[in-house]
């Protein structure tokens, strides 16, 4: 990957990631959410790891942000008109957030940092070599999750669902 | 790519976790919450996706697949509890959850 | 093409695992055409699935291996964890058959939940790589977060699944950043090969440092230790409470089956690095835990902050390592399922719909007007509280010996003096039951047999493992030394008495 | 190096103006075809001035769909209603085109040729996960509908929007769990090797189209793909009658030019995609590397840059009549209840593709893949 | 047999709580504490005098992986306050069957029986673990004897109770495992049993730390000043029965605690800790018996009186020689039985005016003959009138004191002074003089039950009085033994002083110098 492509997603991603948590209305929040998952995927591709960089658009993007977005427009959710938070928790997150990256940073940019390479194969980042892995290695991981997936089903209908008898505090808001 | 040194991947995973970290914090609108937490997710994302490619093996990638899937279990059964709640309490407002003392 | 003999299918040892999911499913089909006020056959079924896992997972024990590539570990502290949290899922839906039907929850949402989490728990026991620890934490949390808020008329309720998830999922971000910076610094995500490449200068590795730092607070999320606690009493008052219980219980050992497996276990070589945090973490937990519980008014969560407190009894150990403290903690969370289910299945017994009753003013008198259960009440409380010969006590002994073996002398002191003042509210309990009038009067109900089962077998729990411990601790020490690679059992051995 | 640059920019420019001239093609058979079924004149102006009648050339309404339109179009006031978000309110229309435009680049339109030493495929871009490429930017999509109905302002816009968003996502699971049993067949990401998995015959007469190896997921797809792009009979979320114009109610102009224009853009790249993965792309029945091998033995040779015309000539036929086929369905078909639509596609559909993808996986385990 | 005697009580216990009947609940339970009297009897008959060690020794393994057994065993020194703990348990139920206690008896009665059970048990236990748990279980009964049944204060005063004897405890826990983690490196295996752990040698570091948790534990529940502010209290609101097994078995569990558990232990520190100890008894003795003289309140004075008692107890012990621990091992007989008896007494009174403020009484003497007679035999016994049980104790420990320290003994002799002066002014106060309040002119004098319940005190009283000797000469082997070691102890602690002052004395710059030339080499 070039260097000006890397630069050109990390400071999309950055700048779009910020706005998720300063943007006032929701919906402006999820846009810029859906822009750094784009960016982030583009950068999973051009770390090879193809397959997986088009599942980050499809699953976050194109599925899970768009739920987000189904909530935002159920629940009528307008930009925030008072101030988001107090400014002390503000500031305390600021803080917190700032001395977090700190550290990271300060551990992860440290020279000795040492990884030791496995070994690249011809097919890495494939579905192939994905669905190898996924069949064989994360075999139980992978029924698990189905498991997972259906148990959230489950949930998000028992929740959702009206309550014998509950009514919906607003009318006829769905088509 | 091996022009691009991990660490800065790493730095740059980091700093969107670290963003995330902070609007958790800091908003106090439950939705936006959520979606800052969907950034962190993300940043570990990347950080499994860098880290993969540096060692050059699959399972970092395997692992984003599996976050993924999770994150997407996740979000459906968070919007259901956020939906009971607003129907519940009419706000997504953190700071209107009172009725237990925080 | 795919080559399944990689694999290593063993299908005994994930039979229990493959009957509750089994059982979920039937659960949620057979559901689809039971009211929600009709639901006492679908709990019946969930216990009868959970009584055949129980049964299949007894035979697990002894053996040792590593199946499914690596991600599931065949052992006894596999099948120690499963048969504890086998016997708090079993005690849940005991006290859960009334109380369903009384709330009028839905049947077969609620026991497939159950159920769902129950299979992440024994999930999570059962792994032996990181993702499927993940994963199992995943399934166990989702159900949970969602069980939390099925009280769908209670806004408390879905107050403290909101809560519950936003900061589950919070505390799921940093355990995966641990997981992926441990898995840069390692390359590799299955246990035992962690394990294998923790040597030299791998050890000072930032990245495994920082991993560590962030799957402990993680795990330290779920197991609801201070700092990261502030969840526990919210999420506890406003779930209900058979899931209450069960998230005191269930919920807490299998966080803690992960965390042992992960930081014990498998990272142990790299104790030096979270040593003194732990020790700190562990003497927060329980003297913030204790502070607080001492102020509360409302039963479930003065429960709350004495689970919190416990967790902290079980860090001590867990920061003082070796294999004692191993068995400590396994048998201490055996006994720990039995008193507190007992004690949230009488809480259950006396609360009315609508949450009356969940005060402690609330239990003014019990003792004249339901002798019984007062008696069984006062036995739990005294057995969390620490005295003898009830499994609190012996637990807590357990621990506090195993801490001290390692030359924890001063933290087991802060656990005492803890313990020393943890008194004060769990006795306030047993002041109100016994030594004043009042309360309120509770209206005639139908005997709930269920509810009283399950309050009995938990007072035989609490007592018979108090009494004799010996074979449950032994069990517990071996379910704790077969996690262990051989070589290591050896060095374990040749130190231990 | 350069050669394969050129050639690249060369294809993806080729390949977006064919959709677009697609697009365009679709708007006058839907002013004309239209007519046509409904037994009336419809667009009937020659051409300016008379002209074209002078001439004696047939009414075909060409002037009218292809010049005046947009011209009327792009003139028009471009109007922001009061209270739109602005910002997106202007997105939205290029948030919904972008994708399907990008979506064109991957598809095959016609074998390796070589020119010059240099292979070069036709195919604007050859993407080895061109499948999964596909159902990102089809999930993309509906980003730009969900917002042009968000950001008007308007409860109806906001409904259409809805309508839209819930129905896509639906549709698209179909759609994916058909492409899946479709990739298991062929064993490849590429939409080129899929093309190519398509060549042959079975029983020494049939082709070997996806249309015969793979039936049910054809249909599923096919309706599905009709619902993507918002068709009758699945146009609920811009149904007059009900919603005016669903999401896109409040624009006008150029902007609302774009909407039409992502509209006919998403119907030919369904005709292209169907082509594409069901009929076979650019392959010509029976036609070889050398050229016909018919039923019954005969063969006729072909030069090799005839057999590479024939296929390009073969994919823009398929694709037309797939294009008059799906207008056809657009004028007979009346329009679905919404929870019809919901129901056909969770509870026919999804079960179908899913039932589709078990008997795929078993077949190819029990017989191999197809390529 | 010994678990018999412990058991017996708790299978009472559980028996009660099956029945409803309260007639039926009382006589069961007077039954179930008269068999473990009839027992403690046998066994006090088939105890062979001569002899230090253990005798009808009991052990099982009960949780082999760590060395714990279930073993049991009786010497001298816990052979009597056995049969005391049988005897006012027993007398305690009778008494509060006679309408002392009007509700709950049911519950009454299981909590005293499981206290029974907890007291012996704590007694015989030859296992620390074991101990510990016996320790632990007759915190509970009481609590719940104080908070149910108690007057006042009472909630407060239970908890308060729990929580100071908790604190102490637990921290003995932690000594407990520390030391047996130290005989685990020196034994190389793991074991709880008391023998086995008087074998570890300990740094003196670890020693002192491990000492003072233990005798922080049983200075809590003698107790010992500064940490007894929790008995005024819990014997104030305690009802009667409370009052006489808190004082009379309960506040010996501290002492014998030291006699058992903290000398043998670390009879070093021990040693070296005379000094401190003594200092605290006296201050105890004097203080308590000061602040009993201000009491207004009559059950508050008999409480204080026993912080003073205790404190002659300590005193004893810590003369470190045989009169000295002989006498201290009397003494809490004596003050188990003279105190019980006291409170028994004010139990009476309070049962007949529901007040115990001594400006309430006077000339009771007239009114209620038999009960005034009774009172003063008591009394005198607490004061330690020659001729009565209290004078042998308090005078062996004088004279034990006497030989260890002379200026303990001084003040302790204030104590003996104080202690006559406010006892018999109190009796003055409530007995004697006219009667100021109409009230007591009709209350009843004492009935059967009442009369029958002090009797064998009395008798006890008079016994141990004028014939120590068969008691004495069970006590004293086992004191010589537990002597024996401390004296080694001594005389080590004496011989490592001595190096340590030669060396002091020695010039401490020549190491420094030859420190200096080794380093220039």
């Amino acid at each position: 990957m070039a260097l000006w492509l890397f630069v050109f997603l990390a400071v999309i991603s950055l700048v779009s990631a910020l706005g998720v948590i300063v943007q006032r209305n929701p919906v402006h929040c999820l846009l810029a959410l859906v822009l750094t998952i784009l960016a982030l995927a583009v950068l999973f591709i051009a770390l090879d790891a193809t397959v997986v960089g088009f599942l980050q658009i499809i699953v976050y993007a194109g599925a899970i942000m768009v739920l987000f977005l189904f909530v935002i427009w159920l629940l009528n959710l307008q930009a925030e008109t008072g101030p988001t938070g107090s400014l002390a928790l503000k500031f305390f997150g600021t803080i917190a957030s700032a001395a977090l990256v700190a550290e990271l940073w300060s551990f992860l940019l440290r020279p000795h940092l040492k990884v030791k390479y496995v070994g690249e194969s011809a097919s890495y980042g494939t579905l192939g070599a994905l669905s190898q892995k996924l069949f064989t290695d994360y075999l139980i991981a992978f029924e698990a999750t189905s498991i997972l997936l259906l148990a959230a089903i489950v949930g998000a209908v028992a929740l959702a669902r009206r309550a014998p008898g509950q009514r919906d505090s607003r009318q006829g808001s769905l088509p | 790519m091996s022009s691009i040194p991990l660490t800065w991947l790493l730095g740059l995973s980091a700093a969107i976790f670290a963003i995330g970290v902070a609007g958790m914090i800091m908003r106090r609108n439950i939705l936006v919450m959520f979606m800052s937490i969907e950034l962190m997710l993300n940043a570990v994302n990347l950080a499994f996706i860098a880290l993969a490619h540096r060692l050059g093996s699959m399972d970092g990638q395997v692992i984003v697949f599996f976050v993924m899937t999770v994150a997407a279990a996740e979000a459906a059964v968070g919007l259901g509890i956020i939906i009971s709640i607003f129907r519940n309490r009419e706000t997504v407002q953190a700071d209107d959850l009172t009725l237990l003392r925080w | 093409m795919i080559n399944f003999s990689q694999i290593n299918l063993v299908w005994l040892p994930v039979l229990p695992l493959v009957v509750i999911a089994t059982a979920a499913m039937v659960v949620l089909l057979v559901g689809v055409r039971v009211d929600d006020e009709e639901s006492d056959g679908l709990g019946w079924l969930a216990l009868a699935s959970i009584v055949i896992a129980l049964v299949l997972a007894l035979g697990i024990f002894g053996q040792s291996g590593i199946a499914f590539a690596g991600a599931i570990a065949i052992d006894s502290f596999s099948a120690f964890f499963e048969l504890s949290i086998l016997i708090a899922a079993a005690l849940t839906v005991l006290m859960s058959l009334d109380y369903a039907d009384e709330h009028r929850l839905p049947g077969a949402e609620y026991y497939s939940l159950l159920l769902f989490s129950v299979l992440g728990m024994m999930l999570m026991a059962t792994a032996s790589d990181l993702i499927v620890i993940f994963i199992g934490l995943e399934t166990m949390s989702l159900a949970v977060y969602v069980l939390a808020g099925l009280l769908r008329r209670d806004p408390r309720s879905s107050e403290a699944a909101i809560k519950y998830f936003l900061l589950g999922a919070f505390s799921t971000g940093f355990l995966l950043y641990g997981i992926a910076l441990i898995y840069g610094a390692t390359g590799t995500i299955k246990l035992v090969a962690i394990h294998a490449a923790l040597t030299g200068p791998l050890l000072s590795n930032p990245l495994l440092l920082l991993g560590l730092g962030l799957m402990l607070i993680g795990f330290g999320f779920k197991v609801a230790a201070v700092p990261f606690h502030m969840w526990t009493p919210d999420v506890y008052e406003g779930a209900p409470t058979p899931i209450t219980a069960f998230m005191a219980v269930g919920v807490k050992i299998a966080a803690f089956a992960g965390f042992l497996r992960v930081f014990m276990v498998q990272l142990g070589p790299a104790s030096a690095a979270w040593t003194d945090v732990m020790w700190a973490i562990s003497a927060l937990t329980m003297t913030v835990g204790n502070m607080l519980a001492i102020v509360q008014s409302n039963i479930k969560r003065m429960l709350a902050y004495s689970a919190i407190a416990h967790a902290g009894y079980i860090l001590v150990a867990l920061t003082a390592g070796g294999p004692q403290a191993g068995g400590a903690i396994l048998y201490y969370l055996l006994g720990y399922a039995f008193t507190n289910l007992g004690a949230f299945a009488v809480v259950v017994a006396l609360e009315r719909r609508g949450a009356a009753g969940d005060q402690i003013a609330d239990y003014r008198g019990l003792a004249t007007r339901q002798p019984l259960m007062a008696a069984a009440m006062a036995i739990f409380l005294l057995s969390l509280l620490g005295i003898p010969p009830l499994v609190g006590f012996v637990g807590k002994f357990y621990l506090f010996n195993a801490a001290v073996h390692r030359g924890f002398v001063g933290l087991v002191v802060i656990g005492v003096l803890n313990s020393a003042a943890s008194a004060y509210y769990y006795l306030s309990v047993v002041v109100a039951m016994y030594m004043q009038e009042g309360g309120f009067l509770e209206e005639t109900r139908r005997s709930r047999p269920a509810l009283v089962a399950a309050i009995a077998i938990a007072l035989i729990g609490t007592v018979l493992i108090g009494i004799y411990p010996e074979p449950y601790f032994t069990a517990a020490g071996n379910a704790y030394q077969s996690a262990m690679s051989p070589e290591e059992v050896h060095a374990a051995t040749a130190m231990a008495p | 190096m350069t050669v394969e640059i050129i050639a690249s920019i060369v294809k993806s420019v080729l390949m977006i103006v064919i959709g677009l001239n697609l697009s365009v093609f679709l708007l006058y058979f839907e002013r004309k075809g239209s007519a046509l079924i409904q037994d009336r004149v419809g667009a009937n102006r020659a051409g300016i001035t008379g002209l074209g009648k002078k001439l004696g050339l047939p009414n075909l309404g060409i002037i009218n769909t292809l010049v005046f339109d947009p011209i009327k179009m792009f003139t028009k006031e471009d109007f922001v209603p009061d209270g739109a978000d602005k910002f997106l309110h202007t997105l939205a229309p290029f948030l919904a085109l972008f994708p399907v435009m990008i979506t064109f680049v991957v598809i095959p339109f016609g074998d390796t040729i070589s020119i010059a030493g240099h292979q070069i495929d036709l195919q604007a871009a050859n993407l080895n996960a061109a499948v999964l490429y596909l159902l990102a930017t089809i999930g993309i999509g509906v980003y730009g509908i969900a917002l042009a109905g968000w950001s008007s302002n308007n409860r109806w816009s906001l409904l259409g929007g809805i309508r839209a968003t819930a129905q896509m996502i639906s549709y698209e699971l179909a759609m994916g769990l058909a492409l899946i049993a479709v990739i298991t067949t062929y064993g490849t990401l590429d939409l080129q090797e899929i093309v190519r998995g398509q060549g042959g015959v079975y029983f020494g007469w049939l082709p070997r189209w996806g249309l015969f190896t793979q039936p049910l997921a054809f249909i599923i797809f096919m309706t599905a793909g009709v619902a993507e792009s918002k068709r009758v009979p699945f146009d609920l979320p811009e149904s007059e009658s009900e919603l005016i114009l669903g999401y896109f109610t409040e624009y006008s102009g150029g902007k609302q030019a774009v909407f039409m224009l992502t509209d006919f853009a998403e119907q030919a790249l369904v005709a292209m995609l169907v082509t594409t993965f069901f009929l076979g792309g650019w392959q010509m029945p029976w036609l070889y590397r050398d050229g016909f091998h018919l039923p019954g033995g005969a063969f006729i040779a072909m030069p090799a840059l005839a057999i590479s015309i024939a296929g390009i000539l073969a994919f823009l036929i398929k694709v037309l009549a797939l294009c008059v086929f799906l207008g056809l369905v657009r004028w007979t078909l009346p329009r679905f209840r919404y929870d019809q639509l919901m129901r056909l596609g969770w509870k026919m559909l999804v079960p179908l593709g899913l039932i589709n993808l078990l008997i795929t996986a078993f077949l190819v385990v029990a017989v191999g893949s197809a390529s | 047999m010994l678990t018999a005697i412990i058991f017996l009580p708790l299978l009472g216990a559980l028996l009660i709580m099956m029945q409803s009947d309260e007639r039926t609940v009382w006589n069961a339970a007077f039954v179930f504490s008269l068999v473990p009297l009839g027992l403690s009897f046998y066994m006090l008959w088939q105890f062979r005098a001569g002899e230090a060690g253990y005798q009808f020794v009991e052990q099982y393994p009960w949780i082999p992986s760590l060395g714990i057994s279930y073993h049991l065993g009786v010497d001298g020194i816990s052979l009597f306050l056995v049969v005391l703990t049988t005897l006012l348990i027993t007398i305690s139920l009778f008494y509060s069957a006679g309408g002392d206690i009007e509700e709950r008896a049911r519950e009454f009665c299981f909590f005293v029986l499981v206290l029974e059970t907890g007291l012996l048990g704590a007694l015989l236990a030859v296992d620390l673990f074991l101990f510990y748990v016996f320790w632990e279980v007759m915190l509970i009964p009481m609590y719940f004897l104080i908070g149910i049944w108690g007057h006042g204060e009472r909630i407060y005063a239970a908890l308060k109770f729990v929580v100071f004897t908790m604190v102490g405890s637990l921290l003995m826990l932690v000594a407990i495992l520390c030391l047996v983690f130290s005989a685990r490196q020196h034994l190389e295996h793991i074991t709880f049993d008391l023998p086995m752990l008087y074998q570890v040698p300990l740094s003196t570091t670890e020693a002192r730390w491990l000492f003072a948790a233990f005798a922080l534990a049983f200075a809590i529940k003698v107790p010992m000043w500064p940490v007894h502010t929790w008995l005024p209290d819990a014997h104030t609101n305690a009802p009667t029965a409370g009052s006489v097994i808190l004082a009379g078995i309960m506040l010996k569990m501290g002492t014998y605690g030291f006699l058992r558990f903290a000398i043998p232990l670390f009879p070093e520190v021990a040693v070296e800790a005379i000094p401190l100890f003594m200092a605290l008894a006296v201050i105890g003795i004097i203080y308590g018996a000061l602040v009993a003289m201000m009491q207004p309140d009559l059950k508050r004075l008999v409480a204080y009186s026993s912080v003073s008692h205790l404190g002659f107890v300590m005193l004893g012990i810590f003369a470190f020689n045989i009169q000295g621990i002989d006498g201290a091992v009397y003494q809490m007989l004596n003050h188990g039985i003279s105190t019980g008896g006291l409170f028994l007494l004010v139990g009476m009174i309070y049962l007949r005016r529901h007040t115990r403020e001594i400006s309430e009484f006077g000339g009771l003497w007239k009114s209620v003959p038999i009960y005034a007679g009774i009172f003063m035999v008591v009394m005198l016994s607490s004061i330690g009138l020659p001729g009565l049980n209290g004078f042998v104790g308090e005078f062996l420990i004088m004279l034990g004191t006497f030989l260890r320290l002379k200026l303990a003994a001084v003040f302790a002799v204030t104590g003996v002074i104080l202690g006559a002066l406010y006892m018999l002014w109190t009796y003055e106060r409530v007995q004697f003089g006219p009667i100021t309040k109409a009230v007591n002119e009709t209350i009843a004098d004492l009935n059967g039950r009442e009369i029958a319940s002090m009797v064998p005190l009395i008798a006890l009283m008079l016994l141990m009085g004028f014939f120590p000797r068969p008691l004495i000469s069970r006590i004293e082997p086992s004191a010589a033994r537990l002597l024996e070691r401390v004296n080694v102890a001594e005389a080590r602690l004496d011989e490592r002083r001595h190096r340590a002052a030669l060396a002091a004395t020695a010039p401490r710059g020549l190491d420094s110098r030859i420190l200096k030339v080794a380093a220039a080499k």
